[in-house]
C-alpha cells in the first residue's frame, strides 16, 4: 500500500505488511519514516493512495463510514501527541472509551481506577491534563488504550517522555496484556528497548521496510 | 444505548454549558437578541393590527333617505340592507339628531344657524358599517340599487387610505420580520459553529477513540437547547418587563393615542404564554439545530 | 518599533480576517447585524422626526379681529404680530375668503348657504405660524394684550398633541438605540471574546517566545478593524439597497402618506456620505476595541 | 525555592541551584520530578512559592510585567510539548522569533533557512505543524530556540520523538553551541546521551535535587 498526503509528501511506498494475531513487534525508523502514518492507515485517519489495508476483519477501502466507530473500538492507541480530551479529568478521559461502548456503570467504576493505578497514576485520577507533566500524560493515553481490552493494541513512542526505568516496566506490562493474546504494535525510538525485550523488530525508511526480523532480545523471562 | 448512557450524555451537555461559558455565552447572547428583535417585531405588528381593525370597524357608509319616506318602509329597507353580506350594522340616524350633531360641530358660526331656525334641513339617513372594507364598493352598489334612496355617502378616500394602511403594514412587518428572521438565523448559525469550531480537536478524539457521531453529538444538542432555552427564557423575562414599562410610558399619552383611535394596547398577560412558549421552544429549536449541524463539519473524520 | 515589522504586524492582522475565517466571520455578521438595527432605527427616527416637523410648520394660529378695522391699524397688527419673538409668519386672511372656504367644506348643506346671501357672517382674521409649538401659549398671551382682537383660536390640543408625540417619539427612539446600543455591545464583546478565546493558545506561545503585548496586539486590532470595517461597509450597502427599496415600496402609496402629511421621504442620497462613514467608523472601532480588549485576559502569561 | 501548584501538587521543594554562564547541563529525573516545573520557573511561566530565581541577570521575583518579554528573548526554550503555532509555517514559526526582536529583514531570510538546515527540514519550511511528523516538530522547536543567538538555551526533552542517531546530532550542535558561550540546559530520558556526552548532570526526585556532579562522557572530541 502507499500514502501520498495531498502536499505532495509520499509518507509510504508500497509497503505491504502482516500482522499477525498476537504478536508483538516493535516498529522503529529515523523521524518522517512513515511510521505514524502507518498507524493513521490502521486507524483510518488517513487513507490509502493505492493498495489495500484489512484490520480485525474491516477491510478499510469498503468499510462503511458508520463503521468505523466499531473499528475503532477493537482498537487501543497510544498517539504521539497523547490527544487526551482538555476538558475532562484523568478519570473521565480513561472512562470515556467504556462508556462509548455503553459499558455497565459498575464496570466503569472499578475498571478505571485499577488501569490508571496499573500506569502509576492513581493520585492524578482528578487532575486536567494541563495539570499533568509529560510523561504523566502519556501514560493517562497508555491506561485509555488498554481499558476496554482491545484486540490491538497501537503505541506511537508511548515511552518518549517518560525515564528508562518506568519505560521497562511499561513495556512490560505491553509485554503481558500480549501474553493474553492481545496483538501489540509499538513504535520507538528506544534502542535499548528493543534490543533488551527482542521480538519481531520493522525498521521503516523513507517510506518503506527495510527490515523485518524477529531479534532475540535480553528477555527476563 | 442504555438509559445510563443517555444520563451521561445529558449530564456532559448541560455540564458543558458552563464548562464552555465564554462560547456558549456567546451563542446566548446572540439567540437571545434575535428572539428579542423578531419578537418585538411581532408585538408592535400585532399592535398596529389591533390599531387597524379598531379603525376599520369604526368606519362607516352613510346611506341618505329621501324625504318624507313612511316609518315602514324605512324600517323594511334597514332590514334589506341587514341582509346584504358584507353589512355588519345597521343604525338609523334622523334628521334632527343629523342636524344637532352638525350644530355642535361648527364653532365660531353660531350666527349663521340663528337665520334657519329650528326645522332641520338635513336628511335621515342609515349609519352602516361593512365587514370587508376592501368589499365595500360593491355594497354600495347594491345599496344603491334600492329604492327610496337620495344618495349613498362613502368614505372612499378613507377606505382606500385604510386599505393602504393595511397592507402597507402587512408588507413592511413581513419584510422586516423575514430580514430580521433570515439575519438572525445567520448569526445563530455563525455563533454556534464558532462555538463548535473552538472545539473541533475535543471532536476529533472522541471520533478516534471510537464514539460514534450520535453519541459525541446528544451533549452538543443538550448544551445547544439548553443554551437556546435559557435565552428563550431570558427573552421572554425582559420582554415582559421591558413591554410593560414600555406600555406603561406610552399610556401617559393616553390621550395623544386617542387622537389616533388607539385605545387600548395589547396587554401582556394575554399573550404572556404566547411569549413564553414562543421564545424558549424557538430558542431551544434554533440551539440545538445550530449546534448540532455544526458539529456535522467536523465528525467526518 | 521598525517600519518593516509594523508592515508585518498589520500584514499578519489582514491575513488572519481569512485564515480565521469562521471566527471572523462570526465578529463580522454580529457587528454587520448591530450596525444595521441601530442604522435602520436611527434612519427611521429621522424620518419621523422630519414629518413631525413637518406637521409642525404647518400648525397655526387664528386671530379674529373685531368688525370694521380700519386698513392701516389691521397692517399696523400685522407688524406688531410679526415682531413678537416666537413668530415665524402672519398671513391676513378675509373674511370674504373665509366665507368661501367655509362654504366648499360644507358638503350636503347647500340650502343653508342659500338662506344668508353673499355678505360674510364670518370676522377678519391672521394666520399666525410660531417657530416653537410649545411656547406657543405664552404666544397666544401676547397677541391676546393687543387692541381689535375679537378672539384667538389656537388649536391648543393639536399643539398638545404634536408635543405629546415629539416628546413620545424622542422617548421612544431614545429607548430603543440605547436598548440595542447595549444590546450590540454585549454581543460583539461576546463575539470577539469568543474569537480570541479560540486562539488563546497562539496567544500564549507568543509571549512565550518573548513577544511584547503591543507586537501581539497589532494583529489582533488590525483584524479586528478591518472586519469591522468589511462589516460596516456590507451594513453600509445593505442600508442603501433596502432603504431605497423600502422608499420606492412606500411611495407606491403615496396618496397614503400625504393623509399623514408626509410629503417626502428622506432621499438616501442625502444621508449616503454620513452613514457609509458612520457605519464604517462604528465598524471599525467596535471590531478593534472588542478584539484588543479580548485578548487582554491572554496576554497576562 | 518552592513551587507549589494550586491544586496542592508540591512540584518543587526548596530546591537551589546555580547554573554558571557558558555551562552545559542535563537534567535528569523520573516522571513528574520537576523539571518541566523548572524550566516553566526560568521562563516565569508560573512564579515561585517561596524562594528566589534570578536569570540572565533579572530577579523574575521583582520583574515588572513589562519586562518579562525582554528575560524571554535572552532564552530559547524547546518546549516539550512544542507549542508550535498551528497557523504559522514552519519558515514563519522560526522566523517569528526575529520578528519579535525587530531583527532587519535581510537578516531573517538569510538565517531562518539556515537554523532549518540545521535541524534537517529544508524540505519542510513551507509545511504546516499538522503536516509534520512528531520529530519534525520537535526540531522546528528546536530551530526556534537556537534562531535568535540566545544567552541561554533550554531544553525540555528535545529527543523524546527522534531516533538515536539525529539525537546524538542534535545534542552534538547543542554542544557546539555551547562552545561558543551559550549556556545550554537539556532536560533528558535518554540515560545513553547522558553517558555518551557527560557534563555537569543534575538527577531531580520528587521535587528535590538528588544528585550534582559533573560526570565525565566518552567524548568523541
Ligand atoms: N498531514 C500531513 N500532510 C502532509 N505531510 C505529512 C502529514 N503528516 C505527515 N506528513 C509527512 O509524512 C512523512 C511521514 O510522517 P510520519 O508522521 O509518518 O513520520 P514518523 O515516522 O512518525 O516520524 P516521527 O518519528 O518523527 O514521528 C513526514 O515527512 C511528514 O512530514
Ligand atoms: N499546572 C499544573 N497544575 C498542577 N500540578 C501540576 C501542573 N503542572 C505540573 N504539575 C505537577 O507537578 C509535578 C511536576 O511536574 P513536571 O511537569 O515538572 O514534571 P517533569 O519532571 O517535567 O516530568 P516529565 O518527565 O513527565 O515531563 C507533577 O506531579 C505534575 O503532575
Ligand atoms: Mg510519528
Ligand atoms: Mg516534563
Amino acid at each position: 500500500m502507499s500514502v501520498t498526503y495531498s502536499n505532495g509528501v509520499d509518507a509510504l511506498n508500497n509497503v505491504s505488511l502482516k500482522i499477525n494475531d498476537g504478536e508483538f513487534a516493535f516498529i522503529v525508523g529515523p523521524s518522517g519514516a512513515g511510521k505514524s502514518t502507518l498507524i493513521k492507515l490502521i486507524l483510518k485517519e488517513v487513507d490509502v493512495t493505492s493498495g489495500e489495508v484489512i484490520v480485525n476483519g474491516f477491510n478499510l477501502h469498503k468499510i462503511k463510514r458508520g463503521k468505523v466507530p466499531k473499528l475503532r473500538r477493537t482498537i487501543g492507541v497510544v498517539f504521539q501527541d497523547f490527544r487526551l480530551i482538555p476538558t475532562m479529568t484523568v478519570y473521565e478521559n480513561v472512562a470515556f472509551v467504556l462508556r462509548v461502548i455503553d459499558a455497565p456503570k459498575k464496570y466503569i467504576r472499578s475498571r478505571v481506577p485499577y488501569v490508571i493505578s496499573l500506569v502509576g497514576l492513581k493520585d492524578k485520577v482528578k487532575c486536567y491534563p494541563s495539570e499533568l507533566s509529560g510523561g504523566e500524560q502519556q501514560r493517562v493515553a497508555l491506561a485509555r488504550a488498554l481499558v476496554n481490552d482491545p484486540a490491538l493494541i497501537i503505541a506511537d513512542e508511548p515511552t518518549g517522555n517518560i525515564d528508562p526505568e518506568l519505560s521497562y516496566q511499561i513495556v512490560q506490562l505491553l509485554k503481558d496484556i500480549n501474553n493474553c493474546g492481545t496483538t501489540v504494535l509499538m513504535v520507538t525510538h528506544a534502542q535499548e528497548l528493543v534490543e533488551h525485550f527482542g521480538g519481531r523488530t520493522i525498521v521503516l525508511n523513507n517510506g518503506s521496510i527495510v527490515f523485518d526480523k524477529v531479534l532475540g532480545g535480553i528477555n527476563e523471562d | 444505548m442504555k438509559i445510563s448512557s443517555m444520563k451521561y450524555l445529558f449530564g456532559q451537555g448541560i455540564k458543558s454549558v458552563w464548562t464552555n461559558r465564554i462560547m456558549t455565552f456567546a451563542s446566548f447572547c446572540v439567540i437571545l437578541v434575535s428572539l428579542l428583535l423578531v419578537g418585538s417585531m411581532m408585538l408592535f405588528t400585532a399592535n398596529v393590527n389591533r390599531f387597524i381593525s379598531g379603525i376599520e370597524s369604526k368606519n362607516e357608509i352613510v346611506v341618505y333617505l329621501n324625504d318624507n319616506v313612511p316609518e315602514e318602509t324605512v324600517s323594511q329597507m334597514e332590514g334589506d340592507i341587514k341582509k346584504l353580506d358584507n353589512v355588519a350594522e345597521v343604525v338609523f340616524y334622523s334628521k334632527e339628531q343629523a342636524f344637532e350633531d352638525y350644530k355642535k360641530s361648527m364653532e365660531n358660526a353660531e350666527e349663521i344657524f340663528e337665520s334657519i331656525g329650528d326645522e332641520s334641513p338635513l336628511p335621515d339617513a342609515f349609519k352602516v358599517r361593512v365587514k370587508d372594507i376592501s368589499k365595500m364598493t360593491s355594497t354600495i352598489a347594491q345599496i344603491n340599487k334600492m329604492q327610496n334612496i337620495y344618495k349613498v355617502s362613502a368614505p372612499n378616500d378613507f377606505a382606500d387610505l385604510l386599505i393602504g394602511i393595511k397592507s402597507t403594514v402587512a408588507m413592511i412587518s413581513t419584510a422586516v420580520i423575514a430580514a430580521l428572521g433570515i439575519v438572525c438565523l445567520v448569526i445563530i448559525s455563525n455563533a454556534t459553529r464558532a462555538s463548535v469550531f473552538a472545539r473541533r480537536k475535543e471532536i476529533n478524539i472522541m471520533k478516534y477513540v471510537g464514539a460514534t457521531n450520535i453519541f459525541i453529538r446528544i451533549p452538543f444538542f443538550v448544551e445547544g437547547m439548553v443554551t437556546g432555552m435559557l435565552a428563550g427564557l431570558a427573552a421572554a423575562g425582559i420582554t415582559w418587563f421591558g413591554y410593560e414599562k414600555f406600555i406603561e410610558a406610552l399610556s401617559k399619552q393616553m390621550t395623544l393615542w386617542k387622537a389616533f383611535g388607539i385605545d387600548e394596547f395589547i396587554p401582556f398577560a394575554s399573550v404572556a404564554v404566547k411569549v413564553f412558549l414562543g421564545y424558549i421552544g424557538a430558542g431551544a429549536l434554533l440551539g440545538a439545530i445550530g449546534t448540532v449541524i455544526s458539529t456535522r463539519k467536523h465528525l467526518k473524520v
